[in-house]
Formats: C-alpha cells, structure tokens, sequence
C-alpha cells in the first residue's frame, strides 16, 4: 500500500539524479508542486518524459536539471513557445539539452507498452514523418497476417512517475477525473508512483469520468492543495490561464526567469 | 482590413480583421462534416465557430480525450476544463489517439502549421535559420502526423506568408501530398489528405491531376499578386479564382461571442 | 445518429445470413434478447464471436444457425458444460461447428486491434500453448527494439456487434455502467453496431464506473427492458442465477431443447 | 469425511467435507500474498476464504475486470455485480489482461483444471475419448494461459483422480512447468510457475531439481497410497509427507458463511 509522506521526504526517496522521470497530466492536473520541490531539491541530470512538456517542464530545463527530453508537443498551449525550453535546444543554456521527439500517438503508444510491458507498441503512424530517421524508438514491424509494415514504437518505463490528483483515501488509493489524459498508462508504466493529491478523505466515493490505481501500485501519496497551479484540478480549482500568458515574458529573459525562480521556487518551501 | 458593404446594426458588423476572414472561412469548410479532430489554436476557433454557424451538429473531437465538446468560449487551451464538462465522453488520450482516430472514425482533421509546401506538406518541428545559426525551434509534431493520416480529408489554416508557405520544408513532421500523386498510397495514408488551405488570403486546394495547392479562392479584395508575393513557390492559380463571401454579420457575432475578451484566437 | 427502431426490425436490417457477428457482455448485460429474435428471424449461417460463448450461444448454435464460433471459454458460468455447444463440437448436432478457439487476452487484444484498424495486436501469450497450433489467427512477431518474439493475434472486425446497455438517450448516445468487459470494443471493431436498452431517457446523466458510445459509431438502438436476461443490467435487474443452473437439463437432451426453443424464443414476439 | 476431533460449539463443527478440506488448505496456501487473480470456481471459493482468514489484506482480481472485490457471498460467476459493487475500481476487459495481468502486478494466479499432469501443465480444452468416440469438449482456456504466464506464482486446486491426474495431457492449454527445469524460461514464461496443486487428499508440489510434482502434504487420515492410486503416473513422495492441519472452526464456518444455501462452488 502507498504511503502518506510529505511532498519534501516522497521527493527526496523517490526521486534521484540520473533517473527518467514522466510528470504527466494533458493541460489538467499538472504536478507543478512536486516539479517545484525537485527544483528545489536539485535533483538533476534527468532524463524528463512528458507528451507536452508545458510550463513545467520549462522550468525544469531552465533550471538546468534535465539531461533529455522525450516528448511529443513542446508548446505553452494558447500562449506560444517554451522558451527555455527553445535556449537549452537552440543554444545549450544552461545546458545542452538531447531530445527524442515522437507524435502524440506514439508517445501514447509507448506509455501503453510499457503499461502493459510490452517492448514495443504497433500504430499506423510516423509514416512519411521525419521524426522516424531522428529516432532510435521508432520502428517498423510486419503485420504477420497482412504483410502491412506499421510503425513500432519502444516501450517507456519511467524510473518514477508523478501525477497530481483529485482524492486519495487513507490507504493510498488514488481517484482522479476529468481529462484522465495518459496518467494511468504513466503510473502503471514506472518503477515508483509518485501522487500528489488536493484532498485525503476517509471513503473514495466512485465518481463519473475517474480512473482510481489502487494504493498497491502506488508508492507515495503526498497531500499537497493546489498542487498542480496554474494548472488546474477539476472540481477544485480552474486553470490559471493568466499565469500561463505571464509565463511567457519572464521565460523569454534569463534573468527574469532566473529571479522568478528564486522568488517562487527556491525562496518558498514546500507548502505543507 | 475593412470593407465598404453597407452599415448594418451593431450585431452584424461588417468590419472585420483579416483573422476573422480566415477564421470564417476555416468554419464554413466545415460545412456537411460529422466530425472533427481540433488542433490546437486557429483550427479550434474555426471547429467552434462551425458549430455555431455553418454545421451546428458538428462533433468536436480534442486530443486531449473529449468527444463531442461543447465550449461556450473557446477553450485557450485543448485541456481547458469546459472541453470535458461539455462533453458527450471523456476518454483516456491513447483511447483517443488509437479507437478514434486510428479508428477511422473522424470525418475532418484541422490543423494548424508553421511551414507548408506545395504539396501541403507540414512542417512543425523546426526552421532553419542559416548556416550561422542554430536551427529555430518550433512546439513539434502534437498529434498532426496521424491526424493528418487518419481522418477522410485534412483542413489548414494558417496565415499567408513566405515564412510560412514556403518552397521547400525545413522538416516533414506530417505528410499532407508527399511529392505528389500516389504518394499517399504509397505511405499507406488514409483517406484524401489535405483538401483546402484557408489563410487569411484566401483558400488553396490541391490540383486533382497533380496534388499541388492551387489558389482557388481569394479573399474580397485581395488580389492574386498579393497572395503570390506572400508564397514561397510559384503559386499556381486555377483559371479565375472565386471570391469568397464576406463574413455575414452572424458568422462575426458568433466568432466575437465565443472569444474571451481581450484573447487572441 | 443511431436510428431508434423496433429491435425486430433492427434485426432484420442489420444481421445477414453469412455474418460474422459479435455479441458481447462479460456475464453482465448480454443481450439476450437480440439473440431470440435471431432465432425468431432463422438468420444463419453465422459466424459468432464472443469471449464467453454463455447460454445465449448455446441457444444460437442449437438452433443451427451457427457455422463457426470463435471464442476463449465456452462453459456455463458456475453450473457447468454447455451442452448444445458440445453436442455440436462433439456429434455435429444440429450441424457441424468450426471453431477458431483463444484464450482470454488473445480475445481481448483482438478487439482492441479490431478497434484501432490495426491488423493485428501484440501480447505475451499463448506461450507453449496447443491453442497456437490449431488457429490461423495467432502468429508471432519480433520485436525490433529487444528481439523478443511475441504473440500476434489477428483483428477482429465483426460485421455487427450487438449488446446490451442500461441507457440511451434519443440521439442514441448509449451509456452502460457496472462491469463493462469488451463491449467498447467490439462495438468499435464491428461494421454496424446494434444497442439494446433498459430505458431510453432524455439525457445521460454521467455515471461512475461508465463507458458512452456516441450515437454516431451507434447504428441502431432498440428499447428492450429486460433484454438482458437471465443475465443482469445493473441497476435494472440482478443475475437470474437458477436460470442458469435450470439451463443445465434442458440444454442436456435435444429434444427438452426444442421444446423449450419453442415455447420460449419461436412462439414469443419480441417483448414491444 | 469425517473426523475424530473433540467437540466443539456449533460454530466450530470439525467435520468437513472433502471438497471444504480442498477450499480450506487453498485458502491457506494464500498466506503472504497481497494479489490474487482469480479463476472461476474453486479458485474463487479459496481466494475468498482466504479474505476472512489466511490474509485478510488479499486483493482479489477477476478477469471481469475487478480489482479489489470484496463480495459477501461466493460469486456464482466471475461477472456477477457483487464483485463490480464491492471493487476498488472496475476495469475493461482489455484492461485486466493488458495493463494489470500482462503488467506483472499480480502475485498469485489461482486456477482450476480438468486435466494437470506431472509438471503441472493444464488441459481445459478437450479430452480423448478413445479411438472410436468423438472427443470430449471442454470449456477452453479462458484466461488460464497468459495467468500461469504472468503471476509471480500459480496455484492449482482441483479434486484428485486419475482422470484429472494424468501420465500425459490430451492438450496442453495452458503450460505449468512444461517439460521440466528450464522450460519456461526457454518459453520466456514469467514467474515461477505452478507451485502447489491443492486437492481434495493433499498437496503435491514441484521438485525443486525436477519440477516435478510429488506429494508433499497428506490431508488427515489419507493415506499415501490413496493419492498414488488417484494419480495417473507414478507419484514420487517427498520423504515423509507432512499432514495438514484440519480445517479449524473458523474456517469452516467463514467458508460456510460464504457460501450461498444450496449451491456448490
């Protein structure tokens, strides 16, 4: 059963230098909290997994943490570029960053392999696509009945995966609703599970739209409200779309960035 | 751009920017569809406004594992909670990406790109900035590969430029003609592929004997020099170029109605 | 949109002799009724898919409409054989009956590829296993990362998918809730899908623990309450548990079959 | 069957049947699990005893889709609501297999058979009958196959006779130990495979050098030449079997407690 820890301790056992790290949830849920406390934390030379990077993993690269990135759509949704995301890849700052690029199906795919450890996933996709000849993960099998050659996609197994959620109970049992996006194949695809949750309650009550994982694939639950700001938690919060527009002229600029870092990142601790 | 049509009542201004035009014109494509995958930005305000305007029974379909939205404003972004609120079903994004999309099942795909060439082909990965300099990076693939692979026929919309119609692609991040015709197939493509570019110029299509974007549809008053000096290749244009229709006043409520105040599409 | 028709008239217009046809539910809402009324109607020559053939084929194949079956575990839950599934495999009555036989997540994948137009899916299974040997629908392939050879099973893609659902609503959008076993994907494998409900309401209210098929992958809908039974809709009825042990004497000899078969699905309308 | 134990409270009666006897050592073998898959029929008597006595934690799995059940009386079948009503979440059939079975998160697989031979390899698909009758039909493999496959171990309960305990299978549905030590890594099986088959006069478990079974528990008062004479090839004993403890009053009366009035399991 997973443990109820604090976000600082869940972090420091479940996260280390050198490993793969997914932090999933599509636009909703976004654990920015705990993406906050490995900054704080230092934890670097990471190999970061993510469909669309976001904000979050912005500020992770920014920060000089993240080795390589795999993912599938590095965008600030509605607002424009990452752009320190754009400084690791167009000018190494602070550090040189090594990508491996898919489309959103294949990143999807390859969570579903390795959810289901498999080595490999098959999808009718990359056809054509540059992104296959810049991949050593993609791949192509034959259709043993058909002859149709499809593209095969590698399996991911993170080392930790982190997903924000709606509910925890007591024993570690995790319900999350809304956009589920790929965070059941994410979890079930690592090594640890790590959860931040806006609420523990007593009793999950089964709700529409809600995936829950059992606490027996779950490693740590850390209750931590407002964990995914200025992403959003439906039936606790909306998202910040405001701190998503500001977020672009701070990113633009090393030093805002590096002063927004220190004043909300570093300078504030863990809010539990 | 404005117009010199004549003055209407308040909700049926007939002033309107040429992202509006654009946008219009993006919906009214939309016309006689079932069912759309929205990409992110332009693409969703032209799927939105459809649904007000052009075909109300329009199924909006968002990678983001909603099927059937119904947003009342446009979503900023395609996680946005209204996307699900509004929804027929919410549904995992690899069930999304793999029972209905891959499925088949999706009448339209709309997509947005940075560069596109003659063949509408999309570039969406990376520019080339010269020798000097190091390539410039752009938000990558999303989910336009296999939308653009998967559905019966493909909409872009992008705004007219050299930057982003251009000769040759920096990168192929999704294939819309390939090199031309048959190349499709040969990939094992489904369905038409790209069948109109809508920018805020005016509308290209491909040639059916050739696959390569002709210009079919100007804008009113834009004129066909003005769209070839915004075009990276020698753009053909078929026989004489239709006008499209100005915005009605209703597409332009409809279009403002759904914009957050003070937000950009 | 689903058209809303008669299930007789659904029947007739969407099930052809000759048809491959999937009717799935895993114990729960097996849709039993649509079943009679193709007995009623003598649709045969059928090729019947399902998981669990249950009693609702035995009824199908002692009534000779069946010419193949494929499935992964033909018993009768809890009580024991199914006898006219036997007495076909075993003496050819009422006719002979090919089987293409899987095991359980075979089946599974085989929707799911069937699904997602892939020609095929990938799992770890039927390793060392008879079952490979007698069926031209397993195959293996290589995995082009790791080397690994894994199952392959060929899609499914039925020609009809029928099941049974709690709700729909009067665009055919179709809600079921409560165990919801391979029914989402048979319905998306198959060409035409035919849905029969408990009730048909105004609007779907979103439920926990439920799947909605939108009325546009939907063909027809037909209203039969109780169309389930002996099987159960949750929140409608519970399982007829002594239908089932009683299917057990009847299904024995042929003749009790008949007469049952008679006063039973021929000499009953459909139930509007 | 019957035995000579004291007397105690009706609660606690000491007489049992042989197939309570089977369920109750089944139950017992789940001690220190923490998941169990569970097969339809006997498995799912002793998985459920197993919940109201060896381990009360045990997280019972059904390949309806289940996780976490926790009926009050034995399920009929694998699919019956009580299981769905009392799970800590309900998942697709694809789902189970895929994601939960295939995914390597299960610690015990427990299955029935008709037919095990002397390396626990599994026939459920079809019995030879003899030169001149038909086969026999039997329910098929259902999720048996990929369970021993995936489950960190297997067991088997079934009742012993040698028309279940066989020199050789008529058709290996579902491979235990296959031909002996190395089989199912050469099969790329994961786990350990078949650990103990529980039956009605005992409990065989695999040689650690062979993989063959031999019989390493006798029930109280069974005889080892009772089990040879039920077996169908020539039964190795480990040393001097143990006897297993008689099912206690609360077994007996959990199990009993379990039980719907009327029905076998």
């Amino acid at each position: 059963m997973a443990e109820i820890r604090s976000l600082r301790d869940a972090v420091a056992d479940l996260i280390h230098d050198g490993d793969t790290v997914a932090m999933e949830g599509f636009t909703h849920l976004i654990p920015f909290a705990a993406a906050h406390e490995v900054i704080r934390q230092g934890i670097t030379d990471l190999t970061l997994v993510r469909m669309t990077p976001d904000v979050v993993y912005d500020q992770l690269i920014g920060a000089g943490l993240v080795r390589k990135l795999v993912f599938s759509w590095g965008g600030n949704p509605g607002v424009g570029s990452l752009h320190r995301f754009r400084d690791a890849v167009e000018n190494g700052w602070p550090r040189l960053l090594e990508l491996d690029e898919h489309s959103h199906a294949g990143m999807a795919n390859r969570y579903v392999a390795g959810a289901s450890r498999l080595p490999f996933a098959v999808l009718r996709g990359y056809r054509g696509s540059d992104l296959a000849d810049r991949s050593d993960t993609v791949s192509t099998v034959t259709c043993p009945f058909t002859g149709e050659r499809l593209a095969a996609v590698r399996a991911l197994n993170p080392d930790v995966t982190v997903i924000h959620a709606q509910q925890a109970d007591r024993a570690g049992n995790v319900q999350l609703w809304g956009l589920t996006g790929v965070q059941k194949e994410a979890a079930l695809a690592a090594e640890r599970v790590l959860v931040t949750v806006e609420e523990i309650v007593d009793t999950l009550e089964p709700r529409p739209r809600s995936i829950v994982l059992p606490g027996w694939v779950v490693t740590a639950v850390a209750h931590v409200p407002g964990g995914a700001h200025p992403s959003y938690a439906a039936g606790y919060s909306v998202r910040d779309n405001g701190a998503y527009a500001d977020w672009d002229p701070v990113s633009r600029d090393r030093e805002a960035f590096q002063t927004w870092l220190k004043d909300n990142v570093h300078d504030r601790s863990e809010p539990q | 751009m404005t117009t010199d049509a004549p003055a209407v009542p308040p909700a049926d201004r007939t002033e309107w920017t040429s992202d509006e035009l654009m946008t219009v014109n993006a919906a009214r494509a939309l016309a006689g569809a079932r069912t759309c995958f929205v990409g992110i930005g332009l693409p969703s305000a032209a799927a939105n406004l459809a649904r007000h305007t052009a075909e109300p029974g329009l199924v909006l379909i968002y990678e983001s594992g909603t099927l059937g939205s119904r947003p009342t404003r446009l979503p900023l972004s395609i996680g946005d909670g209204e996307l699900a609120d509004t929804a027929d079903a919410v549904v995992s994004v690899p069930e999304i990406f793999n029972y209905w999309l891959q499925g088949g099942r999706i009448d339209v795909g709309f997509l947005g790109a940075a560069q596109v060439d003659r063949f509408a082909n999309i570039n969406t990965t990376l520019v080339d900035r010269g020798p000097d300099r190091p390539e410039g990076r752009l938000p990558g693939a999303g989910g336009a590969p296999e939308i653009a692979a998967n559905c019966g026929r493909v909409l872009l919309v992008l705004r007219h430029s050299t930057r982003n119609f251009v000769r040759k692609l920096d990168f192929v991040t999704t294939v819309g003609h390939g090199a031309g015709p048959g190349d499709r197939e040969r990939l094992g493509l489904l369905g038409a592929g790209p069948t109109a570019v809508i920018t805020d110029l005016g509308i290209l299509r491909p040639d059916p004997e050739t696959s390569e974007l002709v210009l079919t549809d100007l804008h009113p008053q834009v004129t066909v020099e003005q769209v070839r000096a915004a075009t990276g290749w020698e753009l053909r244009v078929a026989g004489e170029p239709a006008v499209t229709a100005p915005p009605t006043g209703a597409e332009l409520a409809a279009l403002r109605a759904l914009r957050p105040a003070g937000r950009d599409a």
